[in-house]
């Protein structure tokens, strides 16, 4: 978020570059400034880009984001500082960064990286949030109050201070007490820790941590005051959002099992091959990332039906060339599925790649939403949660209110009768096929945005899926939603205490167990069939 | 219904069975005596590395034998016995480590490598014993019996069937393989059990003792065919296959369908464990990926090529199956999942009964004398 | 009847399929390729199979070696660990290979160690791994622990300077001795055990949440914080994206990761990931021409402009290298001639030094640690001033700090113990049973 | 191989032709007792208060319109279902709610389904073979061998139902009707007391009717019989006693013609076809 936050800046600081006058001055201090970056040892950095800033360059700013995003190089023959405009492949799109004007491409081999590391990135942070603090937008200046907690140092103090005098927003104003209280209890301040008491920044606990065990008993018992009240915060912030890590788990759990309940459940057909219908969906998802270059978003929103189309599709040619003709021998269609999958995982490898492919997260799916500083919601796991109970709703609709619905609830109760009274169920027996692939293919492109999108994806969602219909009740849909929520929350609930492997094997003996006790699953489908 | 009296002794006036030992027998002595009497360069010498690798087939095929038994004829698909195969593996890999001694890489003398390796102090209470070979050989059948017997008990009495079994066999082999993954286990984690040295003495690394094995193993495959055999002949066989195509009625009848099941999983259990033990030393390593969800599909793969209900057809099916594998893993190493896959999609949708089926309509015109036409049906 | 038939056909037909392969002309050098291209591990593999195949044209297009043509012949173990020792065994029994490159997960290569060592074959090993082992027949060009995991931790400690520590691996035994080492290593430098975290997650691990949120919360404690990553392949990938999401940038709580690349990375939006750490031996984007040659030549081989190398690709280039400096130096493909040959070998590596073969079978490697880019590749942020000696038996593990492997005569152990003077029980067993 | 011998000769100690040793007591009254039966499924109440008792070889015919509650209430005594409250007594001695299918199988009640239920895969001989009274454990069961007498008794029940013919061949592929023949054979070679009997007649032509009420009627006094059955004729030939359900419980108990005037019963029969 933030890269792609100041890369649009250094856009619009390079578009203003362009504004000067566009033919280079011999004698521009700024080949000066930047040489002098670019040449500086590790331990110059600090003075090349204290006067950089000083400077008050126009272009300063543009110049500090393209080094700290690693795009500053140096031509090895001429020594010229250039800004690297794409730095992927073997040749580089250059700019000159006194101007702005194109230079052109030019190979990786002719080009001297600008060197940077995290302790510097760190400073160039503090910098520029430094800058960001003076912005209109009070949002961003609030961002950058918050860029600040923790690296406020001696020389930073002044100028905050300064700023907090002139603020009028409040939560900027809270912001940049809490981060000037920080470097106060840091100097043995006591009154700074009543600032922070309050704070549940993991910075401002840090900062306290630090207090008690440092050589001041004053300060170190009022520190752990402060602590322990904002453990009891934390604790119900923890709660929360362990459930909320279940929620999330679970809601994977269904849309990777809620197609599976449509093929499996409701036709019986024991589909091997729906892991890798959900592989589909997210390569699709690559595939409309890669048609749609820079357009992540549009392009994730895109996948959506094609996804589905696309997963469909290939549901209808399995049903067609293979399942059609095991009508009835529902554990040969494990087998035949099972050939599938294999041959449609060779095939991903063979035409695509055998590696995983990126898939861009879309900004508006980055990062969190903040409730408070100590419970964020991670967005993409949030969009996938709500997309699940949209397909499953969706689902349901379809299910249970239209004429498709219908059909395939009489073919499955039987089939005979619901031929005789004129639906043609080999219809019915595609549509269902290719709606339960085509939701695989809608969890494809949910998953494309939490985990690989390689040939292995199928593999690793089959289990788990079969497990969560069947623990939930073939052919129910109710119990496939809340087996999924209720397995992956217990499986989040058991991992902090049990680890990840002993979580997941105690959740696989629960459902053994619980199958004991019902072994019709959580949802049995009820009715008085005459036994056969 | 010529029957002996005797129901071990029932297969063997079987022509099925008759022709399936005289196969095997001849099978073992045509390779040993090619191994052994052939010259290293004539086109039709046996290699220590084919012998092996035939192995490994038997001791698949001896696996695919136990499957079909409760499948073919029981009616349980068990997507676990995987499971039951490695346990059977990983107890003589236990009692191979340990007949390692001072010999591994620390030369501690009880301890294997990968203990001292993770500091382990003493060895765990679960590996005592196994030093001794008849204990180890015990339990090879009583872990993976004892394991089939507890989760047979609970899912049988409980009526547990069709699809929710074969899920929870699933979710069972599944589980082990996460726990035998833990290091923390005691079993050697990933890496799991490697570098045997001997096996009653005899040097692991010598073609005498891999031919060994490989005769052994198909001694192995002759007793547990014969046993299942011997099992689906009598009665109970009868049983059981009323058991797969009625249960209810078959309950009305008296029979304790539970107990039925449960006997004959046990029994296929251990012959998976036999199996497990038999492969291990042949290949040289076990390791938690024999417990993966994905192998044990494999398997029913392999029995449903053969030929489902018939047995030989499992032998066949693990035999052709492997030995596919083998060439194609060789000869197109890119595209052998092509072929593979192909196979299956091909075989369930054109050969449903497998290529057992094929051979009996060959036959059909000479029905097994004792059983007139009921493979036919079953399959 | 038919049955019979079909058996004894079959058998003949291998029979006769192992002897025709047997009879094969013997003029080509035949080179064995060991890596998997189905299965779990194909993600890693595949591009290593490529590599020895382009070094092999190569090679062919310079003439060969001794006159003779290179061949090679391509397997697939399906990242099955037993068929990694059948494969291993086809190779050297029925192909007759000279020389193996293969491998990738320690299981893989346990199980062909019996194989190799029985049947006296060569095997490069490409992939750092977690050493205690030095094998007679094994030439292990990755890298050790000391060439890399070590040298990571230093850089944290002291440039960094990381007072807090997470060991975070996949469970298995990589990263277990990686961590051992790391912890009894940390605790040596005066780092206490509560500023230790240890967690291990299964293969193929997707859901971080719970993870990196306790890795938040340990470091807010107020000390500097690092995580020290041995996460396996393709659990990496959720990982960091979970970092991202829950907010953790480099600059708040680093990650060094041993097992990332720029193969893994070719799979993520690196975006969020900027400034994260890995080290390695070899990173794409080092600045030298011997690299930017070896670029050039894997575009050119794979076709793909966007195509990326990594370190064990560099790792399989120098075996490659030294396999041929040695068979010239020995005049021929003789095993046990090569094996003597091959120590004290230096060929270039691609970062502009030299590596040189061991008697221990470990190479020298310079280490480097790179910072995450957003262009998917690494820069450079540290590196060893001078090259590294891979140390089979690591100074940090109690069993085996005594050890030393050298393969020169007269010694010839794997496993020599300084304090006793005698050569470990297993070596001394192999030395017997080869005279 | 001695011990199995052992086992195997254990066997004759269960031989079907010593007499029925089934331990019904039937000295106090009848050998069926069900009281204040109630069974319901998700709210819908299937068996509602029913009260059914069947003396020591009757014949029973049971009629009720779809839903009586005629096939609950067999799973009911079968073990299959367990009511929600109510007893159910067989004889004097044994609470068959406490047992389960096999054991209740074993006291000696058998039961026929609805649609007729035959192994399909077995042939005909071993379908009888396997409802045989012997030991049904699982050791006995494998060494079980042949005997004469065995054979003898099957090849009696084999002409008993007319199947002599199709003696060796699979029973998949009988007829309907000769399928319920083989059923009602399966049940008399497990020689029970009490048989339970859900439309024998179903999918039968006249004749095979005629044949199959004769050896009901035949069954009857040796054996306590009840029959479920929809076809009305075939009740009215052999009827003594007709019980009606309706809505779970019984409506009417009598003779025939008592039962098929009574105004209650007409109600239910004309309201269920208006």
């Amino acid at each position: 978020m933030g890269i792609l936050r100041s890369l649009t800046l250094l856009l619009i600081a390079l578009a203003s570059a362009l504004s000067l006058p566009a033919t280079a001055q011999e004698d521009d201090p700024g080949t000066a400034l930047l040489t002098n970056l670019a040449e500086a040892p590790n331990s110059k950095v600090e003075e090349a880009l204290n006067a950089i800033v000083s400077s008050g360059d126009p272009r300063a700013r543009g110049w500090l984001e393209a080094y700290g995003n690693n795009r500053l190089s140096q031509v090895k023959n001429t020594g010229q500082v250039v800004v690297v405009l794409n730095n992927r492949g073997r040749d580089w799109k250059i700019a000159n960064p006194l101007t702005g004007e194109n230079m052109g491409e030019m190979s990786r081999r002719e080009l001297d990286r600008v060197a940077i590391n995290n302790a510097i990135r760190g400073q160039l942070g503090g910098i520029l949030a430094m800058l960001d603090l003076n912005a209109p937008d009070p949002d961003v200046r609030e961002a950058s109050a918050q860029d600040m907690m923790g690296k406020v140092d001696a020389l930073l103090v002044e100028p905050l201070e300064a700023r907090l005098e002139l603020e009028e927003s409040a939560k900027v104003r809270n912001r940049i007490e809490e981060a000037l209280a920080i470097y106060r209890v840091g100097e043995g301040d006591l009154d700074a820790v009543e600032v922070l008491a309050g704070s549940l920044h993991p910075r401002a606990r840090a900062s306290l941590n630090v207090a008690v065990r440092g050589d001041d008993p004053a300060l170190a018992a009022k520190a752990k005051q402060a602590l322990s009240t904002i453990e009891q915060k934390l604790k119900l912030n923890r709660a929360a959002e362990t459930l909320y890590f279940g929620l999330s788990l679970g809601s994977v759990l269904v849309l990777a099992a809620i197609g599976l309940a449509i093929t499996f459940g409701v036709m019986g057909v024991i589909n091997m091959a729906h892991g890798e219908l959900i592989m589909l969906g997210a390569y699709t998802t690559w595939g409309m990332q890669q048609l749609l270059p820079g357009q992540p978003g549009l392009a994730l929103i895109l996948s959506i039906p094609a996804g589905f189309m696309v997963a469909a599709t290939a549901g209808i040619i399995i049903e067609r060339s293979v399942i059609q003709y095991l009508k009835g021998r529902p554990l040969e269609t494990l087998l035949a599925t099972f050939g599938i999958s294999l041959i449609l995982q060779q095939l991903v490898r063979t035409v695509i790649s055998p590696q995983n492919r990126t898939v861009v997260t879309p900004e508006w799916m980055s990062g969190s939403l903040v409730i408070n500083d100590a419970l964020s919601l991670t967005l993409n796991r949030m969009y996938v949660l709500g997309f699940a109970l949209v397909v499953f709703a969706a689902l349901m609709l379809i299910m249970r209110r239209t004429r498709l619905g219908l059909e395939v609830r009489a073919v499955t109760q039987n089939r005979n009768m619901a031929r005789s009274m004129g639906i043609r169920a080999t219809r019915v027996d595609i549509m269902t096929f290719a709606l339960g692939s085509g939701v695989a293919g809608l969890a494809g492109v949910a998953l494309s945005q939490l985990t690989n999108v390689g040939p292995n994806l199928g593999q690793n969602y089959i289990i788990d899926s079969f497990m969560v219909v069947v623990f939930g009740g073939v052919g129910n849909l109710w119990g496939t939603l809340i087996a999924g929520l209720s397995l992956g929350t217990i499986n989040q609930l058991l991992e902090p205490w049990a680890g990840a492997v002993l979580a997941k094997i105690i959740v696989l003996v629960f459902i053994i167990l619980f199958i004991q006790k019902r072994p019709m699953g959580l949802f049995p489908q009820k009715g008085r069939a005459a036994e056969g | 219904m010529a029957s002996s009296q005797n129901w071990l002794l029932r297969p063997f006036q079987e022509r099925s069975t008759q022709l399936f030992l005289g196969v095997l027998f001849t099978a073992l002595v045509v390779v040993t005596f090619l191994h052994l009497f052939m010259p290293q360069d004539s086109a039709l010498h046996v290699s220590a590395y084919t012998v092996t690798l035939l192995g490994k087939y038997l001791c698949y095929a001896l696996l695919a034998v136990a499957v079909d038994l409760v499948w073919g004829y029981l009616g349980i698909l068990s997507l676990g016995h995987g499971a039951f195969f490695a346990l059977g593996g990983y107890a003589m890999g236990m009692y191979l480590m340990r007949q390692i001694g001072d010999r591994g890489t620390y030369g501690d003398p009880v301890l294997p490598d990968f203990m001292v390796f993770l500091n382990w102090d003493s060895l765990p209470w679960y590996w005592q014993g196994f030093d001794m070979a008849w204990f180890a050989f015990i339990m090879v059948l009583l872990a993976p019996g004892l394991l089939a017997l507890v989760f047979g008990f609970l899912a049988f009495r409980s009526r547990v069937t069709g699809v929710y079994l074969s899920i929870i066999t699933q979710a069972l082999t599944f589980a082990l393989m996460l726990a035998f993954f833990r290091n923390e286990m005691g079993f050697g984690g990933n890496n799991g059990l490697t570098d045997f040295r001997d096996i009653l003495g005899f040097n692991l690394r010598t073609d005498a003792t891999r031919l060994g094995l490989f005769i052994a193993t198909g001694i192995a495959l002759a007793i547990g065919y014969v046993i299942c055999r011997a099992i689906v002949a009598s009665k109970l066989g009868r049983v059981s296959i009323a058991c797969r195509d009625a249960e209810a009625r078959t309950r009305f009848l008296g029979y304790r369908v539970e107990r039925v099941q449960l006997f004959v999983f046990v029994v296929s259990a251990m012959l998976a464990g036999v199996a497990g033990a038999l492969y291990v030393p042949q290949v040289g390593i076990i390791n938690p990926s024999e417990f993966s969800p994905l192998f044990s599909i494999e398997i029913v793969v392999w029995v449903a090529l053969g030929g489902r209900a018939t047995l030989y057809g499992a032998v066949i099916g693990a035999i052709l199956v492997n030995y596919a594998k083998t060439v194609f893993t060789g000869v197109m190493p890119d595209a052998w999942l092509f072929a593979l896959g192909g196979l299956f999609v091909l075989v369930t949708v054109f050969l449903p009964k497998g290529i057992a089926g094929l051979l009996q309509k060959r036959h059909k015109t000479k029905p097994d004398d004792d059983t007139p036409t009921r493979q036919e049906a079953t399959a | 009847m038919t049955i019979k038939k079909h058996v004894k056909l079959g058998l003949s037909a291998l029979a006769l399929s192992v002897s025709l392969n047997a009879m094969a002309a013997e003029d080509p050098i035949k080179v064995g390729i060991l890596h998997s291209l189905s299965g779990t591990m194909a993600i890693s593999e595949t591009v290593l199979k490529d590599t020895v195949e382009m070094l092999i044209e190569k090679q062919n297009a310079e003439g060969g070696v001794l006159g003779r043509q290179l061949e090679a012949v391509v397997v697939d173990p399906a990242s099955d660990w037993p068929l990694f020792a059948e494969k291993a065994r086809e190779l050297l029994a029925k192909e007759k290979v000279d020389v193996i490159f293969g491998n990738w997960t320690s299981v893989s290569r346990k199980s062909v160690l019996p194989v190799v060592e029985e049947l006296n074959g060569l095997l490069f090993y490409p992939v750092q791994y977690e050493g205690e082992e030095s094998s007679e027949n094994v030439f292990y060009t990755g890298a050790a622990p000391n060439q890399q995991a070590i040298p990571a931790v230093n850089y944290l400690m002291n440039e960094i300077g990381v007072e807090r520590w997470v060991l975070a691996g996949t469970d298995y035994v990589y990263p277990r001795t990686t961590n051992k080492i790391l912890e009894t290593y940390l605790m040596d430098q005066g780092v206490a055990k509560d500023d230790i975290m240890i967690n291990y997650t299964p293969f193929g691990h997707s859901d971080w949440q719970n993870i990196v949120s306790d890795i938040k919360r340990f470091g807010s404690a107020g000390k500097k914080t690092a995580v020290v990553s041995t996460i396996n392949g393709d659990a990496n990938v959720p990982f960091y994206r979970e970092l991202g999401n829950q907010g953790i940038s480099a600059s708040d709580i680093p990650v060094v990761a041993f097992s990332v690349g720029e193969q893994e990375l070719s799979g993520i939006d690196t975006g969020p990931l900027v400034g994260h750490l890995a080290a390695w031996n070899y990173f794409m984007s080092v600045d030298s021409d011997a690299n930017y040659d070896f670029i050039d030549q894997w575009v050119a081989h794979t076709g793909d402009e966007e195509a990326v190398t990594n370190d064990p690709m560099e790792a399989h280039y120098i075996g490659f290298n030294m396999y041929i400096e040695a068979v010239k130096k020995a005049g021929t493909t003789d095993v046990d001639a090569v094996k003597d040959a091959i120590i004290g070998v230096s060929v270039p590596n691609l970062t502009g030094g030299y590596a040189a073969m061991m008697p221990n079978h470990h190479i020298t490697k310079p280490v480097l640690i790179g910072e995450i880019q957003d262009n998917g590749q690494f820069s450079v942020v540290w590196e060893t001033p001078s090259t590294v000696a891979g140390d089979a038996w690591s100074d940090f593990l109690p069993g085996s700090k005594d050890l030393i492997a050298d393969w020169r005569k007269p010694m010839s152990c794997g496993t020599f113990n300084t304090k006793t003077g005698s050569c470990g029980a297993s070596a001394g067993e192999m030395a017997a049973a080869d005279e | 191989m001695s011990i199995f011998q052992e086992l195997a000769n254990r066997d004759q100690v269960f031989d079907f032709l010593a007499p029925v040793q089934s331990p019904v007591d039937v000295r106090h009254g009848p050998i069926l007792y069900m009281e204040d039966v109630n069974v319901s499924f998700d709210g819908f109440k299937a068996i509602n208060n029913l009260n059914l008792t069947v003396d020591d070889g009757e014949l029973r015919c049971i009629i009720g319109p779809n839903g009586a509650g005629k096939t609950t209430m067999m799973d009911i005594i079968t073990g299959k279902t367990r009511p929600d409250t109510g007893s159910v007594w067989f004889g004097s001695r044994h609470n068959l709610l406490t047992k389960n299918e096999p054991d209740i199988a074993s006291l000696g009640i058998g039961r026929k389904f609805q649609k007729p239920t035959v192994f399909e895969a077995l042939t005909v001989f071993e379908n009888l073979e396997l409802a045989m009274a012997t030991d049904k454990r699982i050791l006995p069961t494998l060494t079980a061998i042949m005997k004469p007498e065995y054979r003898d008794r099957i090849d009696e029940v084999l002409q008993t139902i007319g199947l002599q013919e199709l003696r060796d061949r699979l029973a998949g592929i009988l007829s309907h009707g000769q399928k319920q023949w083989l059923e009602i054979g399966m049940l008399l070679m497990q020689k029970p007391r009490l048989l339970l009997v859900d439309e024998p007649v179903a999918g039968m032509t006249e004749q095979e009717m005629e044949r199959t009420a004769e050896l009901l009627t035949s069954l009857a006094g040796k054996q306590s019989v009840v029959v479920v059955e929809h076809d009305m004729g075939f009740v009215r030939s052999i009827a003594r006693k007709v019980t009606v359900l309706h809505q779970g419980s019984v409506l009417a108990e009598g003779t025939m013609d008592q039962v098929s005037n009574d105004p209650e019963v007409i109600k239910v029969y004309l309201g269920e076809e208006a």
